[in-house]
C-alpha cells in the first residue's frame, strides 16, 4: 500500500474551504510531503457545496485521490455526500451545530465559534484544528500555523483553536502519524505556475477579460506583475484583449492574453489576424467544460480541435499542452519565446484541472525560455517588414526607428503594402508555409512527447490527464508505457509513429475523443482502447487503474 | 526626410473627400514634427474601409488592423510603448458600427489616441450600406426600402462617454484639417476628430456641408455649451469644440514608467522570480 | 477543339465593366448557350482594373475559360493585362481615345460618347455592341438588348450604339458565328441560387454584416425576400447577427446568416451556443484569401479546418459545400432541413468564386427540402426541452404556448435548468454524441459525395474547384474520376473509403492542403499528387488540364 | 396557473439585492397578465452572471443567452415573433462592458425589449472585479490598486442613444420595482430599466442607497429635463424618469406583419420560387 493521506473538507461557499484546504497543504508541505490539492466549487458565491481535497505523500504524487483518511464537513450537505468517500480506518468530523449522525465524531463548531464575530467564517479554523491534532501536532504548532494563514483577528482564532484542540484530542490525538517526506520546492497552483513563468519569459504585458478557469493568471498578474514590471490589463471584451495585444506586439512588448473557450472564441479573428502580421502573442487557453457557457468551475478536454483549426485561412501556428504544474511554467515560457522566433501565434492549451489544482513544483527559473525574436541588422535598401527568406522568418524591428515599419492585415507585400496580385499573394502563402516548416524542424529537435515508464501497455494522453494518468499507475501498481505529446501543433508525428501497432489506451475528458482522433489523423495509429470522462471531474486515479486494468 | 507618399496607387473614386484628409495628414506630420513629435515616433493605425488606405498611401511606420478593431490595437501599441504618439483613421462604419465599444473604452479610459474618423455616412467599401450614422430613410443595398433606424450623433456620444479632446473638421478645409490633427495627436488623452468626408460616389455631401460648415475659434468650456454647439441646426461648426485636461490612460497606469524601455535584463528578471520561488 | 466561345472586357472600377459581362451573358442565352461568367474585380469603388469573362458553349460548361475570341479594352491597363489571352484567330478591340496599339482594332469609344451626358458610364454599351457584331446581329437585335439592359437613358444609348455599330461593323461583323447551343434554365450567380435555395428551403430570417462575397446573399434578400416574406437585416456585427440568430430559432423563425471568414471568427461563441442550445441556424460561410482582412475580392478555400473545428467544446454540427451553382440551390435548402431536423448549427461552406460567378442551373423549387424539425406531441408530464431520447433530438416547441420551453447556455438537465452534476453533465454530452450519431445515419441514406465520370486516375476536390476540375477534363480531354465530398463534416467516410490506395491528385486552393489533410485524416488516403492554386484566382481549364496531364 | 418558482436551488448571497428583483418578477407577472400580456407570449432572456440565475429560478419560457450577448439574442426573438414580450435580464458588466455594443444599437433601434439590468458595480459572479460603472479607484481583484478607469453613466448614455423608456429601480423598493417592470414590458419599444442592486459580498451600497434613493412620480418631459434628473447628485431619484413614444423597430420593418404567423405554406412558396425561375 502506497503512502497517501488525504484529507477532505467539504462547506459551503464562503466558510473558507478553499483556505481551509490551503492551510492544511502547508500543514503538510510542513511534513515535506509531496501535495496534490484539488478545489470543487460551484459558480456561486455563498452557500451551494464546495470541497477542497488535499492528499499527500513521501513519495511521488500527481493527483488528488478521493479516499480519505480524514474528511471534516461543515455543513450537512458535505456529509452525506462525502461520507462514502472514507477510508478504511478513516475519521469523518462533522460540525454537530448544523446536524448529527451515527457515524463520525461531531464537534459543536459553529457555536463554539459564537463567542467571536462572525462564527459562520470561523468554521475553516475548526476543520484545520481537526487536521492537526490528527497528525499530532501540539497546540503551539497550531498556533504557528493561525499566525502565519489566519492573522486576521489572530486573538479570536487562536482561542477557537483551542477549544476545538481541547475538543478533538481525546479521540482524534495522534490518530495519523504520517512519514516525513523529501518534498522540494513550493506548492504552486497551475495559474501561478503560468504566471511566473510568463514572468521568467520575459512578459511585458497581459491582457484579459474574467473568465474562469483562466481568472487567476489576470488576479496573480495583476497583483503580482508591477514588481517585475509586468502589467496585466482587464479589458471590456475579449475582442479588445486579442487585438490590443497584437498592437502591443507590434509596439515589441512580450504579450500574452488568457481566456476559456467562449473567450477564446471571440479571439479567433485577432488570431487569425497574428497568422497574417505574423505577430509574436501568447494566448493562454484555460479549458472548462462546453460547449458554450457550459460548467465553468470544472474540467474538460475538449477545446483542443478548435485550438488548432482556429482563425480563418492558412497560418502557422503553435499549440502545446503541459502535463504538470512545473512543466506550466517552462511551457508557458517557451511558447513566449517561440512565438517571438517564429512570430506567429502560439497557444498554451490547459484546463481547469491544471490551472486550479496545487501541487510541488520545483521550477529553475534561469532555466526558463527568454522570449527573443530575430532582430533586424540591416540589409540592402529599406527595411521590409515581411522579407521573403529561406526560413520564412522575416527580421523584426519595433518604432521607433528611422525606418518605416508596416503590419498589415491585407494580403500585403514585403513592405507590408496591400496587394491582390497574384504572385505576392502566393509568395506570401509560400513564405508562412515556409515558417510552418521551420517550426517543425525546431521542434524536431527539442523535447516534444513525454514518455514515461517503460513496457506494458502503451498509454497516450495529454494535458492534466496527464497527471491522472501517472498517479492511477503509481496507485494500481501497474506497468505501462505513458506517451504524453506536449506539442499538439505541429503534432511531433516523428515522436509518436514510433507507437504504431501499439493499439494504445488513449485517456483523455473529451465525449467525442479528440485527441484520439488528432492522433489518428497525424499520424494514422488507431485505437479501440478509450477512457474518457466527461462529466467535468478530473479522473481518480483509483478508479482510471481500475478502467485501465479493465483494458489490459 | 522620407517621401511621405508610397508606390501604392491610389484608389480612391476622383473627387472623394478622403484626397483631402490624407493630403491634411501629409501637411500635419511636417507641423507635429516642429512641434517635436519625431517622424519616427509616430504610428499610424487603420481600421478597414475606404479610410483605411490611408495606410497603403503613407510612407510611415503603421498597423493596418481589424475592421472595428483598430482602436484597441492602437491602444496596445500606446500601452506597450507610451513614447509613441499612434493616430488612428477610422471609418463611421468601422467605429461606430463593428468597433463602437472599443471607440467608447478608449474615450473612457482617456488613452491617448488621435481618433480621426472619415464620416462619409456609408459603408463605401463594401459598396454603400447604411452605417450607424446614416439618416433613418437612407437607400442601400442592404436596406433597399430605406433604413429605420435613427442615427447616432458621434459628437454628443462622444462627449458622453468622456472623450477629452472632441473636434470636428472638413474635407473641403484642408488646412483647416490639418491644424486639427495636428492638435488632435498633441493632446494628452483621447482626440476625437470627426471629418466630414463627402463620399461622391455614395453619398454626396459636398455642397450640403459647403454651405453649412463654419469655422469655430473657441471650443465650448462647459460640457452644456459643448451639447449645445455640436447639435446646433443651423450650422456645421467645425473646429476643437470641446477639450478639457486630464491625466491619459498610461500615465494613471504607469506615471511615466515605460514598460519596454524599463523592463529588467533577462538575468534581472529571472533571478526575481527565482528569489521568489526559492 | 470544343466549342468554347470566351469574351473579355476589362476596364476600370466604374466603367460598368460586371454589367457587360452580364449584358454579354445575356446575349448568349439568347443563343442558348451554357454559360459561366466570372467577374473579376478589386477592393476599390472608382479606377484600378476589373475584367469580366464570359464562356459559353453548345455543350457543358462549368467554368470561364482564360484565352479569349473576343476581348475589348475600355482602357490601357486592361490591353497590357488581357492581349496576351487572345485565342488563335481572336481579336482584340481597344478603346482608340486613351491609348492606341499596333495589334488589335481601335474603336473611339470614348470620343463617340462625349455628345451624351456622362460619356466615362457608357463605354459599356460600346462594348457589348462590339460582340453583338462580332456574333453577327443587327442594330434591331441591339436595339432590343438595350432595352433590356440599359433602359437608363436608352435614346442616347442607342444612338451611341449605332455609331459604334457603324464603325465596328466592317472589320468585325459576323466574325464569330455562334452554334445555337440547348441550354436550359437561368443564367444564375451562386448567391442567386443560394438566396432562392433558402427561400424555396423555407427561411423566414437573415441576417448579416456586409462582408465580401458573402454581400451579395445579404442584397438579395433585403431586395427580394420580402415578396416572399422573408426579411434581411443587417446589424451592427457579427456577434450580434449570430446571437441573434439564434434567439430567432428559438421563437421558431427558419434562421440563416451569412458571412466570410473573419466574420465567421465573430460568429464562432454563438455557434458554440447553437451547439449547446441545440439551435437550428444556417451559417453560410464565403471564403475568400485569408488569413484576416486578406483579399477581400478573390477566391481561396482555406477556411475548411476551422469550420470543421469551430466553436469550443464537443458538439455535432455539419458542413458542406456545394460543387456548382445549381447545386448550392439545393444544399442550401438542404442544410436548413438538416439543421432544423438535428437541432444542430449547419454551415455552408462556398467560396468567392461560386457565389460570385454566374453559370445556367435548372433549379427545381419543388425538389428543395422544407425545414422542418420533429415537433412536441405530448409526452408525460410537462415538456422538456432537453429529453433525452435514443437518437439524441429532443421534440421542439416555440413560443408561445402553456408549457414552459428553457434553452441554455449552461449545461443543464432535461429541463434546461443549469446543472454542474456529473451524472446530468455526461448524459447531456452521451445525448449530443447520439446526435452525431444519429446526423451519420442519416447522411448514409442520401448522396454525399457526387462521382462524375470513370476509369482514369481519382482526382478529388470539393466546392467550387469542383467546376473548375470538370473544365479542365473537358479542355484537356482527360478521363478521370472526380470525386466531390459534399459533405465534409460529418465526412462521407463510407463513401470516400473505396478510393483507398488510389493515389489521388487532389485539387483545392489552399497552400497547406486542408482538404487533402482532411481526406488523410478520415480516411487514411494518402497521396503525393497535389494540385493546389492559392494566389486568390480559381483555376483556369487549360492550365489546370495540363497540371493534371503532368501528375498522370 | 403553474408556479412561477423552480425546483433550482437558489444560489445567491444572504441579503444580496438580487432576491428582490426575483420577487418583484414575480409579482410583476400576474400585473402583466391582468394588463393583457399573457404568460405564454412572455420570455424571459437572461445574460451571465449572478443576474442570469433569474432564468433558473423563474418557470417561464426563457432563454440563457451568452455573457454580453443576450439582448441580441433577446431582439432576434422579437423579430422572429412579434407577438412575444421579452424581457432581458443583464448585469452591468454583462450588458455595459462585453456587451455595450448589443445595448446601445436596441436603444437606438427602439427595438421592443424591457431590460432590466442587475447594476451592482461588480463582476460578482467572476468574484468581484470593476465594471464599466464602477466608481474610480475601485479595488477588485483584477485592480488591486484601484481601477483607473472613470464610469459611464447608464442613465444619460441610454438617452444619449436613443432609448424611448428610461427608468430606475431599488432592491429595496420591491413593490415599486414591480410596477416598474410591469411599466417597461408594456412600453412600446425600447424600455431601461437600470436597478440599484446592493452586492452584500463585493460592494455593499445598501446604507448608500437607503440614504439617499427617492420615488420620483413625474417622468422628465424632455431630454434636459432627463438628463438633470438622471444626475442629481443630492437624491438618487427611482422611477420612470423619462419616456417618449415611438414606433417600435419590429412595426418599422414589418407594420403589423409577423413572419412566423404569416408565412405561406410550403407550396405556395416553393411556387412563387419556381415562377422566379421559370
Ligand atoms: C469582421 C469584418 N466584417 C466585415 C468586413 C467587411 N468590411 C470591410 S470595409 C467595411 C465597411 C467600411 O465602412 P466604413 O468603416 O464606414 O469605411 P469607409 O469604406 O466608408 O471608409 C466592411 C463591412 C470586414 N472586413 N471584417
Ligand atoms: C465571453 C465570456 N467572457 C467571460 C465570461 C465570464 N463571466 C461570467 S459572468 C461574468 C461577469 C458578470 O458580471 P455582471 O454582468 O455584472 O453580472 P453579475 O454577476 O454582477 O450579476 C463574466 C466575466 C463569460 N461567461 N463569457
Ligand atoms: S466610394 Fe466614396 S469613400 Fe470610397 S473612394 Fe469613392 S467617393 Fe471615396
Ligand atoms: S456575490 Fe453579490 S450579486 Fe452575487 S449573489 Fe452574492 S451578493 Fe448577490
Ligand atoms: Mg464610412
Ligand atoms: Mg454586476
Amino acid at each position: 500500500m502506497r503512502d497517501v493521506f488525504t484529507f477532505i473538507v467539504g462547506g459551503k461557499a464562503g466558510e473558507g474551504v478553499k483556505k481551509s484546504g490551503l492551510v492544511a497543504s502547508s500543514m503538510l508541505a510542513d511534513l515535506d510531503r509531496n501535495l496534490f490539492q484539488m478545489d470543487d466549487y460551484q459558480s456561486l458565491i455563498r452557500g451551494g457545496h464546495n470541497f477542497a481535497v488535499v492528499s499527500s505523500s513521501a513519495d511521488a504524487l500527481t493527483s488528488h485521490h478521493l479516499l480519505a483518511q480524514l474528511i471534516v464537513c461543515l455543513d450537512e450537505r458535505s456529509y452525506h455526500l462525502h461520507r462514502h468517500e472514507l477510508a478504511e480506518g478513516g475519521v469523518l468530523v462533522y460540525n454537530s451545530d448544523v446536524m448529527s449522525a451515527e457515524d463520525g465524531i461531531g464537534l459543536p463548531m459553529t457555536s463554539e465559534a459564537r463567542p467571536y464575530p462572525r462564527p459562520d467564517l470561523r468554521v475553516g479554523v475548526a476543520s484545520i484544528t481537526v487536521l492537526a491534532v490528527a497528525l499530532g501536532h501540539d497546540m503551539a504548532y497550531i498556533e504557528k500555523v493561525i499566525e502565519r494563514e489566519y492573522k486576521r483577528d489572530l486573538e479570536h482564532n487562536v482561542a477557537y483553536a483551542s477549544r476545538i484542540f481541547e475538543l478533538a484530542a481525546p479521540t482524534l490525538a495522534g490518530r495519523f502519524p504520517l512519514a516525513r517526506g523529501h518534498a522540494q520546492g513550493k506548492a504552486l497552483y497551475g495559474s501561478e505556475a503560468i504566471s511566473l513563468g510568463a514572468i521568467a519569459g520575459g512578459l511585458d504585458l497581459y491582457m484579459a477579460y474574467p473568465m474562469t478557469p483562466s481568472s487567476p493568471i489576470l488576479h496573480y498578474l495583476a497583483a503580482e506583475g508591477p514588481k517585475y514590471g509586468v502589467h496585466a490589463l482587464h479589458l471590456e471584451s475579449e475582442v479588445s484583449v486579442a487585438n490590443m495585444a497584437v498592437g502591443s506586439a507590434f509596439a515589441g512588448a512580450r504579450t500574452a492574453v488568457g481566456t476559456s473557450g467562449g473567450g477564446f472564441a471571440l479571439m479567433t479573428e485577432a488570431f487569425s489576424l497574428a497568422g497574417i502580421m505574423e505577430a509574436p502573442v501568447l494566448f493562454i487557453l484555460a479549458s472548462r467544460p462546453g460547449p458554450s457557457t457550459g460548467v465553468p468551475t470544472y474540467t474538460e478536454q475538449a477545446d483542443l480541435k478548435f485550438a488548432i483549426g482556429a482563425g480563418h485561412g492558412d497560418f502557422p501556428r503553435i499549440v502545446a499542452s503541459p502535463g504538470t504544474v512545473e512543466e506550466s511554467f517552462y511551457l508557458t515560457a517557451d511558447l513566449l519565446d517561440l512565438a517571438w522566433r517564429f512570430q506567429s501565434p502560439t497557444i498554451l492549451l490547459t484546463e481547469k484541472h491544471l490551472t486550479e489544482s496545487c501541487m510541488n513544483a520545483t521550477p529553475d527559473a534561469a532555466r526558463a525560455a527568454w522570449a527573443q525574436g530575430e532582430m533586424y541588422q540591416g540589409h540592402e535598401g529599406d527595411y521590409k517588414r515581411y522579407l521573403c527568406t529561406e526560413s520564412g522568418v522575416s527580421p523584426l524591428l519595433h518604432p521607433p526607428s528611422s525606418e518605416v515599419i508596416k503590419w498589415s492585415s491585407y494580403e500585403h507585400d514585403e513592405v507590408g503594402i496591400t496587394t491582390d496580385e497574384p504572385g505576392p499573394i502566393a509568395a506570401m502563402h509560400d513564405k508562412r508555409q515556409r515558417k510552418h516548416e521551420s517550426i517543425v524542424e525546431h521542434l524536431r529537435g527539442i523535447r516534444t512527447v513525454s514518455v514515461f515508464g517503460d513496457g506494458g501497455p502503451v498509454i497516450f494522453t495529454y494535458g492534466s490527464s496527464t497527471m491522472s494518468v501517472l498517479e492511477a499507475l503509481r496507485t494500481g501498481g501497474i506497468q505501462a508505457t505513458v506517451v504524453q505529446p506536449i506539442y499538439l501543433e505541429p503534432f511531433p508525428v516523428w515522436e509518436v509513429e514510433r507507437y504504431r501497432g501499439s493499439n494504445p489506451i488513449v485517456v483523455e475528458q473529451s465525449v467525442s475523443g479528440q485527441f484520439a482522433n488528432l492522433i489518428r489523423e497525424q499520424t494514422g495509429i488507431t485505437s479501440d482502447r478509450h477512457i474518457r470522462r466527461y462529466d467535468g471531474r478530473p479522473f481518480e486515479p483509483s478508479e482510471l487503474a481500475q478502467q485501465i486494468k479493465d483494458l489490459i | 526626410m522620407r517621401e511621405l507618399g508610397t508606390y501604392a496607387e491610389n484608389q480612391w473614386c476622383p473627387g472623394c473627400g478622403n484626397f483631402a484628409i490624407l493630403n491634411a495628414f501629409k501637411a500635419a506630420v511636417p507641423k507635429l514634427e516642429a512641434a517635436g513629435v519625431a517622424r519616427e515616433n509616430l504610428v499610424l493605425v487603420a481600421g478597414i474601409g475606404q479610410h483605411g488606405k490611408m495606410f497603403d498611401y503613407t510612407n510611415l511606420t503603421g498597423f493596418y488592423g481589424l475592421h472595428g478593431r483598430s482602436m484597441s490595437s492602437a491602444q496596445g501599441i500606446k500601452l506597450a510603448n507610451p513614447d509613441l504618439r499612434v493616430i488612428n483613421f477610422v471609418g463611421d462604419g468601422d467605429s461606430l458600427g463593428e468597433g463602437l465599444e472599443h471607440t467608447i473604452f478608449a474615450a473612457k479610459r482617456n488613452a491617448q489616441i488621435a481618433m480621426v474618423m472619415h464620416d462619409n455616412g456609408v459603408y463605401a467599401l463594401t459598396t454603400g450600406q447604411f452605417t450607424p450614422v446614416s439618416e433613418r430613410g437612407y437607400r442601400g443595398p442592404s436596406t433597399p426600402t430605406g433604413t429605420v433606424e435613427d442615427p447616432l450623433h458621434p459628437l454628443t456620444l462622444m462627449l458622453e462617454v468622456g472623450a477629452s479632446f472632441i473636434a470636428r473638421g472638413f474635407s473641403g478645409e484642408l488646412d483647416h484639417l490639418a491644424e486639427l490633427m495636428v492638435q488632435a495627436v498633441l493632446h494628452e488623452g483621447f482626440a476625437f476628430l470627426d471629418v466630414l468626408q463627402p463620399c461622391v460616389t455614395f453619398n454626396n455631401t459636398w455642397k450640403t456641408y459647403n454651405d453649412l460648415v463654419e469655422i469655430v475659434d473657441q471650443p465650448a468650456t462647459t460640457p452644456e455649451e459643448a451639447r449645445a454647439l455640436f447639435t446646433r441646426s443651423d450650422k456645421l461648426p467645425i473646429g476643437v469644440l470641446y477639450r478639457r485636461e486630464d491625466v491619459p490612460f498610461h500615465q494613471r497606469l504607469y506615471g511615466d514608467a515605460n514598460p519596454i524601455r524599463d523592463k529588467a535584463p533577462r538575468e534581472a528578471r529571472q533571478a526575481q522570480v527565482a528569489t521568489y520561488l526559492a
